[in-house]
């Protein structure tokens, strides 16, 4: 039986100042097995992949790789001892090449006579992305060029490679919430993949949010909770409910989206969309948002929902149409402005425009409305207090205190603190792009519960489903996109739910 | 949908790419626009200053500038800053002075001295370099510090009364020529020719960029970063050390002056050249056409006659052109 | 007047603009001369450094005084003439005894401060004068040329004086053309770049003024560079020694010595005579209070009596005898 | 003020605060045990007074850096500030003081202006304006120190008062810094300044101002280089074209000096305090313990990068230090 474990860890803990973000965990890791990975936000899966991977030494505990002491000090020794890792935040360097960055760090490989080999470098970064079914991705281009699905892709045949050259015998790839950014299609490529390595030996640790996914590739599945390992589940005893009872420790509701407290929208229209279109991106785009609605948005990369999202936040001008807002016509030259109106939107890219890292939760929750923290002319550090805890409570994040620094959250709470910026900034339509990436399930039901809230209150909503289901699920009525225009508009209402085909069938 | 439409948001789109990449290219080539406008208004005001003297002249004065920059340059790659040209200037113009054939010191080094020397401007980069990294200080305040250590232990080794150089070889790299090009200047090109292949094929102009795009990534990715900082500096150290020794040999004194004034200068050849400051952009090429757009700017305001009081105002204004044609501005670029 | 009660430790700060002319260090040298020359006390020489910021001058100005306390001395180069007015002020309520050279603050005169013992000033517009009818007198032909000229640092009193003494003696030779004039800023790398670009486009002049040594010998370098050294006459001021090595190789024509050590020297001996009340400065003379000192015009004319007398060797100073330089730079 | 620091330790933790005043009690004692003149009263008040203008320019260079820009013409502002009150001040007399802020105000809102519409990167916008501000000083004084009559010292005197050993100076400085405090830590704009050198594209989707903001920092960085060449101005009772000079890098250093992270987001005016008083200290007590000359600039050197690593805040793990 031990001479099947490839990886082992025995009692790792890890402590930061004030959190113990894993304790005592012990895990085996078979050859040729794919482990899924769950866990609420924080639960600490980043914390091990990354001692794993020896971004950070456990704080307690040991590793074994192929029955051999495994401690790096570095990810570099780790790749060595045949261990390869794809972030859950972006790894790839955005000025180089895709090329200098699959082989970024292996570049004397390619040295001839003192200097790099770039043809040669090229050539052999073809055959990588080729191996991983890549072919439209040149790899001349620079990664800042391509959008970050297919950036996904390249980091994922980077570690793929790396792992596949380290050694000829079976190597442990880790793989931290790899499909938050891919479409469908693209997860499906990754999964062919991971099965593929699978068969050639290799063992993967897969992370990943989507319960679904977990159990379609994994053999095997370890839950964490707090940082503890709470439970391990084979294959065939993996079921949705049961993931989800370890997870939260209490059982699923089951109506996942709410779908029972979906109220009808109002008459009123708070937003009215007519003609607006973006040169080369979209055009021809008309839609009224009415008071208390939640309008879906659906499309694949491309369709152009997202450059609707950015010019109603403001972030751009529209190259033609009107917007009105409660009837009267408005021009947005940055956010602030549609912010002023009432419209604050959940940015997609978390780290890159959501979270204020430097500062303090209680800065990052209050800032959009800060007048709501004055008394008198002053900010009052009182009120913001109050108002960040509360929506501390309220959305259950994980933190030491209110002053904690959000780059210190894990990535799920570092989007509920975006999450409780916008709800505590008092707008009237609020536009969630991918509200719930990299959002754990349990919290993505407090999530929901809350936009359910807030559209009974009267708010309206535009949404941007991190799945079909959650669109389908929340929206009273759904806007397909395809090309830049509007192919349907579908009924979503509470007894009218449509099926993913019959959207997906105008978005393709 | 028809397909009409369809057809038409493509069209808008290839339309859309064309344009962005022509507005691109016309940044990318904005400093040689510049540099060849500039050169045309002097040459139409002033007709000496397309001359063959006149061009000799001006790389003669491209020279210091051009190896400074190249080696600051890789400095602000890294989103870091180096201080300390003025200092370092300085004092290798000052212990060069002392190395070679002078009034001063019985030394007689010659091509050793100057050796020497360049290491010392590679060390007090070194120094700068370690002192970030391991003490994790902006470079900002250590090269600073350094450069007004470096001013005065150049204050220091002279005691105040400069030696005046002998060293008739050493002379000869700004008095002689090679080819009807002053040998200075050869030695600014043999430095960008080597700064070109340290950018572009060894690992560490690779790793050099992506510590200025992104520094955790490198990291993450097993890369000894501090060792390439502090390089980097090092190779900055070299530079702005080299750069003092020929500004010595230029002025034929060995005093600290020959590094007063030069920062500002540098920075600005970096940054007009299309440089970034946040680092990961720009690199050896842009540098040399900033070298050159501040160096000519210099001579021909000089050149024409144009009231000192005026000048830097002038300069300051074409500053600012120069670099907003060149800078890029996407969706979403953040300006620091 | 002070107190006597033993022998004590004096402080003299010298206050100047920087160490990278060597002319200051002559002034240093100077005040040193007349520090050992004193028996009764030990007069300890601090150099206050400025950098050319007024500011500066005057923090330093501050903090030697905090050193000293009221044994102290001062000896002042003002960095801008302005200067001198904010100095008195710190140096009355002090009760430290000072004086300016070079330049001091119009409307400032040593009478109306007790402790502001007195100013002398080598005349920098004559200095600036007599080099250039030093120059003019070495063309070819005598009185008639092209010539160039390389100011001090814009806004500097020294700079602007010295090239009003060129505009004079441009007035007196209506045969010299002044071609251009550009600013050195007192460094010799720029005064280097600013002639290699005049040389491209003014290929016939005679003359290159300069507003120092230090840039003249720059000047002197861009000339060699083109083998017109010895072609094309440059003149500086300062008297500092390559200078004057300069001049009796050709490269140069003429600069213009201020006599530092005696600056130096004397500039320090009223003020501690002064401090120890050997001389009541309420009862000075207006001659005593505020003179030029003259400026020694070195030329090839008389650079070997020079050479001899303040290179090979120093000249001496009977420091006792403070009047006698006044009487003597009346002359 | 210890009071002051505990409140901003929600940004900065608390021991670093200690840290940083640890560098100063190091300075003193040292500069005390060679020369105990250094801590008498005389000397105290010049430390006092001398703190003055560069901390009412440090005000601004700290809300520039905290937005993670950086302003390169306050040495020029201040110049022409100053050569501009004392030419002001023979024909307006106390409305001299307002023209020269009003200059500061304008040239502060061109920086902001270049910055923000023609969107370049301030260093460059800055280097430019230094130069014209250099130029333009040059030009109105035609190229010479202007000197305040004694006449009119009246309108100047004011900057010698002293309340025991406490200059009016510093007191006008720390009232300076106290605006600054409150405007940092309880108002919109200090709060938007905060979140726009944290993460400028997080901030603007967020809703802040971005480019108001800036132009208010830009703004309030040239009033306080305009006031420090006003404070210049009636120390050395003239204008000097070139007074403002030196403090550039200074200026930039005692910021940083004093905890302020040069790419924005951390940091603030208090700790500027301790950076000004850092620099003033050493440039001080080299002069009072009698450093040699030619020492001077190499202890200058090596005690500043020392007392930066004091003071650095390293306490965000987040922090990449460029
Ligand atoms: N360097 C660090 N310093 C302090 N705390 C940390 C650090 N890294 C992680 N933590 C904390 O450790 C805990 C576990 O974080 P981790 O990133 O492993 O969570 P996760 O399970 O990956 O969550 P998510 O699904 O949201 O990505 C969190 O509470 C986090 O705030
Ligand atoms: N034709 C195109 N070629 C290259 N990039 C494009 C193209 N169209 C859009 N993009 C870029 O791709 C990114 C995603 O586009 P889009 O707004 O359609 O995403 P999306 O459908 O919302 O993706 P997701 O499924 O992740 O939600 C954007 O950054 C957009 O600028
Ligand atoms: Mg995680
Ligand atoms: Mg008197």
């Amino acid at each position: 039986m031990s001479d099947n474990v490839l990886f082992k860890v025995n009692n790792v803990s890890k402590f930061f100042p004030g959190t113990k973000a894993l304790q005592g965990v012990s895990m085996d890791i078979k050859k040729g097995e794919i482990v899924g990975l769950v866990g609420e936000n924080g639960a600490g899966k980043s914390t091990l992949l990354k001692i794993l991977i020896g971004v950070q030494p456990p704080s307690n505990g040991s590793m074994e790789m192929r029955g051999r002491k495994y401690a790096p000090k570095k990810p570099r020794e780790g790749n060595k001892m045949g261990v390869g890792m794809v972030f859950q935040e972006q790894s790839l360097v955005s000025n180089l090449t895709v090329g200098q960055n699959i082989f970024f760090g292996e570049e004397k490989k390619f040295l001839k006579g003192g200097f790099v080999n770039w043809r040669a470098m090229y050539q052999k970064a073809s055959k990588v992305l080729g191996d991983v079914g890549i072919t439209n991705i040149k790899p001349e281009t620079k990664i800042k060029d391509l959008n970050f699905a297919r950036r996904q892709m390249v980091e994922i045949s980077k570690v793929l490679n790396a792992a596949r050259a380290s050694s000829e015998e079976n190597s442990l790839i880790l793989l931290d919430e790899p499909t938050s950014v891919l479409s469908d299609a693209e997860i499906q490529t990754l999964f062919t993949e991971i099965r593929k390595l699978k068969n050639e030996g290799h063992s993967i640790i897969f992370v990943s949010h989507r319960l679904d996914e977990i159990m379609e590739i994994s053999d095997r599945v370890y839950v964490f909770k707090d940082g503890y390992r709470v439970g391990e589940l084979e294959r065939d005893d993996v079921t949705e409910n049961k993931l989800y009872e370890l997870m939260v420790g209490r059982s699923s509701t089951g109506e996942y989206f709410k779908i029972a407290d979906q109220s009808d929208p109002q008459e009123d229209v708070v937003l009215e969309v007519d003609n607006i279109g973006l040169t080369g991106r979209f055009k021809d785009v008309s839609f009224k948002l009415h008071k208390g609605e939640i309008l879906g948005f659906c499309g694949v990369v491309g369709s152009g929902k997202e450059d609707v999202c950015s010019i109603l936040s403001g972030d751009i001008a529209p190259s033609r149409g009107r917007i009105k807002f409660e009837g009267k016509d408005v021009k947005f030259s940055e956010p602030h402005d549609a912010l002023k109106k009432g419209i604050l939107s959940v940015p997609k890219e978390r780290r890159e425009e959501g979270i204020l890292g430097l500062l303090s939760i209680l800065e990052n929750i209050t800032i959009a409305n800060l007048d709501a923290a004055k008394s008198g002319l002053l900010i009052s550090k009182k009120k913001q207090q109050e108002i960040s805890q509360h929506w501390i409570d309220t959305l259950n994040v994980k933190c030491t205190d209110y002053n904690e620094e959000v780059s210190s959250l894990s990535g799920g709470n570092a989007q509920k603190i975006v999450f409780a910026r916008m709800l505590a900034s008092d707008s009237k339509v609020l536009i969630l792009n991918h509200p719930t990436r990299g959002v754990d399930v349990g919290a993505k039901e407090e999530i929901y519960e809350l936009i359910r809230e807030m559209a009974n209150r009267g708010l309206s909503v535009i949404l941007l489903g991190d799945t079909l289901d959650e669109s389908i699920g929340l929206s009273n009525r759904i806007i397909v996109m395809k090309d830049g225009v509007i192919t349907q508009e579908i009924d979503a209402s509470k007894n009218n739910k449509p099926e993913q085909l019959d959207i997906i069938k105008h978005m393709m | 949908m028809s397909n009409a439409t369809d057809l038409s948001i493509a069209e808008e789109f290839a339309a859309r790419v064309k344009r962005e990449n022509q507005r691109n290219r016309v940044t990318q080539i904005a400093p040689i626009i510049v540099l060849l406008v500039i050169i045309g208004i002097f040459g139409i005001l002033n007709k000496d200053f397309i001359s063959g003297t006149n061009f000799i002249t001006i790389l003669a004065q491209l020279s210091v500038p051009l190896i400074v920059s190249l080696g600051v340059t890789f400095v602000v790659l890294m989103g870091s800053i180096d201080l300390s040209v003025d200092g370092v200037m300085g004092l290798t113009a000052a212990v060069v002075s002392l190395l070679v054939a002078n009034t001063k010191t019985a030394m007689d080094l010659g091509l050793m001295g100057i050796v020497i020397t360049v290491l010392i401007g590679a060390a007090a980069g070194f120094v700068t370099g370690f002192i970030q990294v391991k003490a994790k200080i902006p470079s900002f305040m250590v090269s600073f510090g350094m450069s007004s250590v470096a001013a005065g232990i150049a204050l220091i080794t002279y005691s105040g009364i400069p030696a005046t150089i002998q060293d008739s070889m050493f002379r000869g790299i700004a008095l002689n020529k090679f080819l009807g090009i002053p040998i200075l200047t050869w030695i600014a090109f043999v430095v960008f020719i080597i700064a070109y292949i340290l950018q572009e094929y060894t690992p560490f102009g690779r790793y050099v960029y992506a510590i200025g795009d992104d520094e955790s990534i490198p990291r993450q990715a097993g890369i000894n970063v501090d060792r390439v900082k502090i390089l980097a500096f090092t190779w900055s150290g070299l530079c702005i050390g080299l750069g003092g020794i020929i500004g010595s040999a230029r002025l034929g004194r060995g005093t600290v002056l020959v590094g007063k004034g030069n920062l500002f200068p540098v920075m600005t050849a970096i940054v007009v050249g299309g440089t970034a400051l946040s680092g990961g952009k720009g690199g050896v090429m842009n540098t040399l056409l900033g070298a050159l757009i501040v160096t000519v700017l210099q001579n021909g305001l000089v050149l024409m006659g144009v009231d000192p009081y005026f000048q830097a105002a002038i300069q300051g204004i074409i500053i600012i052109i120069a670099v907003s044609l060149s800078v890029t501005r996407g969706r979403g670029t953040i300006m620091k | 007047g002070q107190q006597e009660t033993g022998p004590k430790t004096v402080l003299a700060g010298v206050s100047i603009r920087s160490l990278s002319n060597p002319y200051y260090l002559s002034v240093e040298e100077g005040a040193k001369m007349f520090a050992d020359s004193v028996d009764e006390d030990t007069i300890d020489v601090q150099l206050l450094v400025s950098d050319g910021s007024d500011e500066k001058e005057l923090n330093n100005i501050k903090a030697a005084i905090a050193r000293g306390g009221k044994d102290t001395i001062l000896y002042v180069d003002p960095n801008n003439a302005p200067n001198a007015a904010a100095i008195a002020e710190i140096c009355e309520e002090a009760g430290v005894y000072w004086m300016t050279v070079w330049s001091t603050a119009e409307g400032l005169h040593p009478r109306d401060y007790p402790h502001y013992v007195f100013h002398m000033s080598p005349d920098d517009q004559k200095s600036g004068h007599d080099i250039a009818v030093a120059m003019f007198d070495s063309f070819k032909t005598p009185g008639k040329g092209k010539i160039l000229a390389i100011q001090g640092m814009l806004a500097n009193s020294a700079a602007i004086n010295r090239f009003k003494g060129l505009q004079k003696a441009l007035s007196e030779y209506p045969g010299v053309e002044l071609i251009d004039d550009q600013a050195g800023d007192w460094n010799p790398a720029k005064a280097l770049e600013i002639t290699e670009t005049w040389l491209s486009t003014y290929g016939d002049i005679d003359g290159i003024w300069v507003a120092n040594d230090s840039m003249a010998l720059a000047v002197v370098e861009a000339l060699r560079a083109k083998g017109l050294n010895g072609k094309v006459a440059v003149a500086g001021v300062d008297g500092i020694a390559d200078a004057i090595t300069a001049i009796q190789n050709g490269d140069m024509v003429a600069t213009v010595s201020v006599n530092p050590w005696l600056q130096g020297g004397f500039g320090l001996a009223l003020p501690y005579a002064a401090y120890k009340g050997y001389i009541d400065t309420t009862k000075m003379t207006e001659e005593q209070m505020m003179f030029n000192t003259a400026g020694l015009l070195v030329s090839t004319e008389n650079i070997d009596d020079y050479v001899a007398g303040y290179i090979e060797g120093r000249p001496t100073f009977d420091f006792e005898d403070y009047w006698s330089i006044i009487y003597k730079a009346m002359e | 003020m210890i009071k002051a620091f505990q409140k901003e330790g929600a940004i900065r933790k608390n021991f670093m605060d200690y840290i940083s005043l640890f560098a100063i009690i190091i300075l003193v004692a040292v500069f005390t045990i060679i020369n105990k003149n250094f801590l008498s009263l005389f000397n105290i008040k010049n430390l006092l007074t001398d703190m003055g203008p560069l901390l009412v320019m440090g005000c601004g260079v700290t809300m520039v850096l905290l937005i993670g820009s950086i302003d390169l013409s306050i040495g020029s502002i201040a110049s022409c500030a100053s050569v501009i009150f004392a030419i002001t001040l023979p024909h307006w007399g106390a409305m001299a003081y307002l023209w020269a802020l009003a200059f500061g105000v304008v040239a502060g809102l061109i920086n902001g202006i270049v910055y923000t519409r023609v969107k370049i990167p301030s260093f460059i916008a800055t280097l430019g304006a230094m130069s014209v501000w250099q130029s333009v000083a040059y030009v109105i004084s035609h190229g010479a120190p202007v000197q305040i009559n004694l006449k009119l010292w009246n309108f100047i005197n004011w900057s010698k008062i002293k309340f025991g050993f406490f200059p009016l100076v510093l007191i006008v400085a720390l009232s300076i810094v106290a605006i600054c405090y409150i405007l940092l830590n309880y108002s919109k704009l200090g709060k938007y300044i905060y979140a726009i050198g944290a993460n400028e594209r997080g901030a603007r989707m967020a809703g802040v101002r971005i480019n108001f903001t800036k132009m208010m920092v830009f703004t309030v960085c040239g009033i306080g280089s305009a006031g420090m060449g006003i404070l210049l101005s009636a120390k050395l009772k003239s204008g000097i074209p070139t007074v403002g000079e030196p403090f550039t890098l200074m200026a930039v250093a005692a910021v940083a000096l004093g905890g302020t992270a040069l790419s924005g987001g951390k940091g603030g005016v208090l700790g500027t305090i301790i950076g000004v008083a850092v620099v003033t200290i050493i440039n001080n007590g080299m002069q009072v313990v009698g450093v040699d000359t030619f020492w001077q600039q190499v202890v200058f050197g090596f005690i500043v990068i020392l007392a930066v690593y004091l003071t650095v805040d390293r306490s965000s793990r987040h922090l990449s230090i460029k």
